[in-house]
């Protein structure tokens, strides 16, 4: 199978999706000319034309408003923010609009769209450009939020986005963009909704989603090292969350870390942790270890930009803190 | 169906036919809404409930002058938008009383009429949230090369919302055939116009867009309207080019049915004189004078139109409520993906 | 001591307040000639003068963003929102502005201002207007959090928050607005950061705020006539959390209800849950049970609005459950 | 300090000290981006950063005409809005850097400068988002009754913003003593300000507001600069209105320093074009002409700004990185409430 980055595999999904179904069309800041602020766009203008790869004024509330009046009359927006932090701009969009439209009409106008982007932290952009924002939207019911990690769930998951009927939240990572990994040429489809168990183990559960997915593989790859089998469970989408998935893990484990790449009061991470204690009650062995960003905005300096962020080394130790080895 | 003539007081524009649409259309909202008023005092109708008495001319102006393919967007102020565009009274009344025959099956109430199979893409209770919308909607009509245009209602506080300065700034650059039509009711609920919005003439927003055309037109008079609006689509469907339309009207009611009619805020007085210019009354006049129809004619429209509007009544009264299953229903559509 | 109506209870504490310090001044849609739409303001123009009760436009972000400014050269504004859901147009401002100015200015510039009005469902006001952003708030770092659910504690919680030198989020409540209760005259704080045990009880811990701090005394004392005592933990600051009050109390009844008023996935409650797993893993005797709305936008008709809220009821089934009460 | 004579490029406005502290403004400017590309491309500076080279006529000719308790606020691209308000090169560079010694301690970076002792309301990086900051500012201001006034620096892109339009509507409502000034240097990342803004005359979205006076100049001439900067204050500063003042510039850089000079969305040809307008070299051949000083004075000024330069890197570097313990500082302030 080819080896692609995560950039290729998005690139190829839109391209795909776009020659499948002419109402498919992209709209946000650079994705044209410029050929996207990460190139996630590169070609696309020149293959499909400026009516379907559209480059906005710096308008977030505006283009994703656009897209959610196009999506009401039948076409099939794509909408990328230059980044989510920018997005807050059109949040009220997202959330007052296109995740309310089908409900609030009866049933009349669905929002067959997608919102995509990166999300969370690079490196050293500091606190207004490094925000993870998945709890926030995985919070809001007529949304959908997947959370690829892989260049394979990205282009799966880009291309499940963009054929559901729903508004479909995708949220990419500017650290993911040049990682690489097996990708199918042509179709295939990652279903949202569903977890994946992307390494098994039986002595702890890892679960997990997005850029995460990377630091708790290698985790795990360390792990394996001292003996620790440790099973990784991929959310790949945080709304709606596939919850049998993690209580089956954690059935067999009986210990949990969940790390996430965002904040840790009412992050996405303290859902996991309820539908564990709810579901799995008698099967822990010890409480719930919840690896996070650092409860601070992001600093420019690196070291303790480093020290805010979760990583390798807190995923390991909260293995082992978990699993009471000192 | 375009009206010809300026409307001079002694000549009117149109046949006597259309004229009598007209009226029916501005009176179907009135006597509409005096049973809405009455049922929410019944405590038939909950929630945020705002009227539209007084304004009938604007919608009825506005949406005669378009075409079924064309479509309309507006404000949580959308029970005269919702019948000038021929949405069933019935269905409106449901929607109102929460029922499941109510057009948004009693999920969204009076704030969200929604009709797609008349294009009226609904009510919308967030202001300014639905400009950006309509451009959404233009950019889809040209994406397809059709000739449609959409109307799209506001109040005039959403030239100040950040949401209309950039919808307009990219239907004005993409050409887009919108017609953004201001409703200047004089009063955000208790914000007069000249306290809001830095500038006199709305319609001059459009001077900060290269290529868009802007004017205003005096909202009691339908007939105004209908010929500022022939102009306006011209520019809209043949040019493909927006348009800032300010329909200068006033606003009878209170802000919503919680609101006192008059307030802190305006004088019982300037009430008054606005009444004077009641654009039912206006057409009625000057159609009685055209030798339209008689007092009497005039008696039997009305009653015929009370009567649709008990109809309206009976009918959401009978109709249930959704099923608590409704609940859970289209928050999503299936989708095979 | 008086007994007035939350309402009062916040007009007294912004005319108290307002009266104490010059600095600090009222913004917002319909606060001054009008009144305040829900009337909180009352008789404040007419007291301090429309440069200090100021109606603005319907510009959220940009009037946010003028308290941003104004609190940055030492004004100390209280921005009202008519309601938290049309606080999203005005989210760039809270959360990219005010929460991030004091430390991307490395401690240069604080944010003594206030960011208020209701949250969460009134009657019937259908899916745009019923939202309930409490976890959203507490999510972001750089912010305080107060819920009030009483008439004292509102105006307590804001004098305490206008005399904050830090961005504080009231939210408050539409149906909370008539609710009555002793509030004394004159000058007090309620601390923010501390939770208030409002009632006691040894079986089980409700764990509550805001709103929902009315329906779980109403609970309590339905149960305590079927003999069900029961500990009623109101956070009153959900950000920053008093994990000692709760821990404190589920330490001692083992059992725990977490009752939010909004949608459940990533909500408040599931930070509390994740706190409770946390310290309090050996002390309960039955999975934590959560009471929060329906996970779908608000829908209008009457009954299922009602179906679709937390409530009493499902408060009182959530306690016996958790009790194992059939 | 004001420029008394139009620039007609035999008598200079101003006299030769001024002249020589705007050259020198400018060119630290300059040199001082200069050792930040190289800084960056070591290493030592990460993140986003946008360099202003090209553009310094805009900051040092607005700046050089506010009072020290006037008040500055701009974008991410804010070295050079810093440097020409006076603060430290080394605390700028040492930010830059990410160390304790920077001007906000290492936490901000080159897109958050921000020195609270010269009132320099520092650079922010949301898009627009600064710009209701400024009339925040402009209404703290009025509201003490002071005669100060904020200068906000915005690129042009800014114009298409809603957080734009909602300020600049209450600015020109409340009569607020802002100066909002678009650096207009022809695109916003790769797009072209005529792809993004549907109005040619970016001053004039300053119709779209009453009262609110619009100009544009040339902002490749700092007395140009400096003549508008005179008339705007006069307004802003005795009549306390709003401005908008379009500065046309251009930028000589990539959008930062992740960004190819030049790309698909503009031509070589184009770029060469405008450096022939470098505003410093403009500046220079001026008062070279005027006799201001010879090439060797020059060589000695720029020498000297060298060393400024060198010793703020020298500074930066030396400079510890901030301890763990700093990242959990400065998010909230002890208060006693
Ligand atoms: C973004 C937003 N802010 C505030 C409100 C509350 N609100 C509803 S209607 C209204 C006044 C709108 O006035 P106008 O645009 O003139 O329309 P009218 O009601 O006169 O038809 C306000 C402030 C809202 N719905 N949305
Ligand atoms: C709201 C928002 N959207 C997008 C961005 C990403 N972005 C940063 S700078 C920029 C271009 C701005 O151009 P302009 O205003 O002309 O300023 P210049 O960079 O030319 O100084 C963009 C799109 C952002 N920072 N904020
Ligand atoms: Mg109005
Ligand atoms: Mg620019």
């Amino acid at each position: 199978m080819p080896i692609i980055t995560y950039r290729e595999a998005l690139n190829q999904a839109l391209r795909e999706e776009m020659a499948r179904d002419d109402r498919v069309f992209l709209m946000g800041e650079e994705v044209a000319a410029y050929n996207g602020a990460y190139k996630v766009s590169k070609g696309l203008l020149e293959e499909f034309g400026e009516m379907r790869v559209v480059d906005t004024p710096i308008t977030e509330l505006g283009f994703a408003g656009v897209g959610v009046g196009a999506a009401m009359v039948g076409l099939r927006p794509i909408i990328e923010f230059m980044t989510w932090n920018f997005a807050l701009l059109a949040i009220d969009q997202i959330v007052n609009a296109a995740a309310k439209m089908l409900y609030m009409s009866g049933g009349q106008y669905p929002m067959p769209m997608v919102f995509r982007g990166p999300n969370g932290a690079a490196l050293q952009l500091s606190a207004q450009h490094s925000q993870a924002f998945e709890s926030w939207l995985a919070h809001i019911p007529g949304l959908k939020v997947v959370t690829p990690g892989t260049p394979y769930d990205a282009k799966g998951l880009l291309k499940a986005a963009i054929r559901d009927d729903n508004p479909v939240i995708v949220l990419e990572g500017e650290m993911l963009y040049n990682t690489k990994g097996e990708v199918p040429e042509g179709d295939y489809i990652v279903p949202i909704g569903k977890a994946d168990l992307k390494r098994e183990g039986d002595h702890c559960s890892i679960i997990t989603s997005g850029k995460m997915v990377l630091v708790a593989m290698t985790a795990a790859d360390q792990l394996a090292k001292e003996g620790i089998r440790v099973d990784v469970v991929d959310l790949r989408t945080v709304r709606p969350m596939d919850v049998e998935a993690i209580t089956t893990s954690v059935r067999k484990t009986n210990r949990a870390v969940v790390l996430e790449e965002g904040w840790e009061l009412a992050g996405i991470g303290a859902q996991v942790v309820d539908y564990i204690q709810r579901d799995c009650f008698d099967d822990l062995d010890a409480p719930v270890i919840r690896v996070h960003q650092a409860d601070v905005p992001m600093p420019y300096a690196k070291a303790i930009e480093k020290a805010a962020k979760p990583d390798l080394a807190k995923t390991i130790a909260a293995v082992k803190k978990v699993m009471y080895i000192r | 169906m375009a009206a010809k003539k300026k409307t001079d007081g002694k000549q009117l524009p149109g046949d006597a036919t259309l004229r009598r649409e007209l009226l029916q259309s501005m009176l179907l909202q009135r006597r509409f809404e005096e049973k809405v008023g009455e049922a929410y005092a019944l405590g038939k109708i909950g929630g945020f409930c705002h009227l539209y008495i007084g304004q009938e001319a604007v919608s009825t102006g506005v949406l005669s002058m378009l075409r079924p393919d064309d479509y309309v967007i507006t404000t949580y102020r959308d029970h005269g938008q919702a019948l000038a565009r021929g949405m069933s009274p019935r269905s409106i009344m449901a929607e109102l009383f929460g029922r499941v025959d109510g057009c948004s099956r009693g999920k969204g109430g009076s704030m969200h009429l929604f009709d797609r199979s008349l294009n009226f893409l609904g009510g919308h209770g967030i202001v300014g949230g639905h400009v950006p919308i309509a451009a959404g909607v233009g950019f889809a009509i040209k994406y397809r090369g059709g000739d449609q245009v959409i109307a799209c209602f506001m109040g005039e506080s959403v030239v100040n919302t950040g949401a209309f300065h950039e919808a307009l700034n990219m239907a004005a650059l993409w050409k887009l055939p919108c017609l953004f039509i201001i409703e200047n009711n004089r009063y955000g609920m208790g914000t007069s116009v000249e306290r809001a919005a830095a500038i006199k003439d709305l319609s001059r927003r459009a001077d900060a867009y290269d290529g868009m055309h802007g004017e205003y037109v005096d909202g009691q008079d339908v007939f105004a309207v209908r010929e500022s609006m022939e102009r306006s689509l011209e520019t809209a469907r043949r040019e493909s080019k927006p348009v800032l339309l300010e329909i200068r009207t006033y606003r009878y009611m209170g802000h919503s049915m919680s609101d006192a009619v008059s307030g802190t805020y305006r004088t019982k007085a300037e009430l008054d004189e606005y009444l004077k210019r009641d654009p039912i009354n206006l057409l009625k006049a000057r159609m009685l004078e055209a030798g339209d129809f008689t007092e009497a004619d005039y008696a039997v429209i009305d009653q015929e139109i009370k009567t649709v509007c008990q109809d309206a009544w009976d009918f959401a009264d009978a109709s249930p409520e959704p099923a608590l299953e409704a609940l859970y229903e289209d928050i999503l559509v299936d989708t095979t993906s």
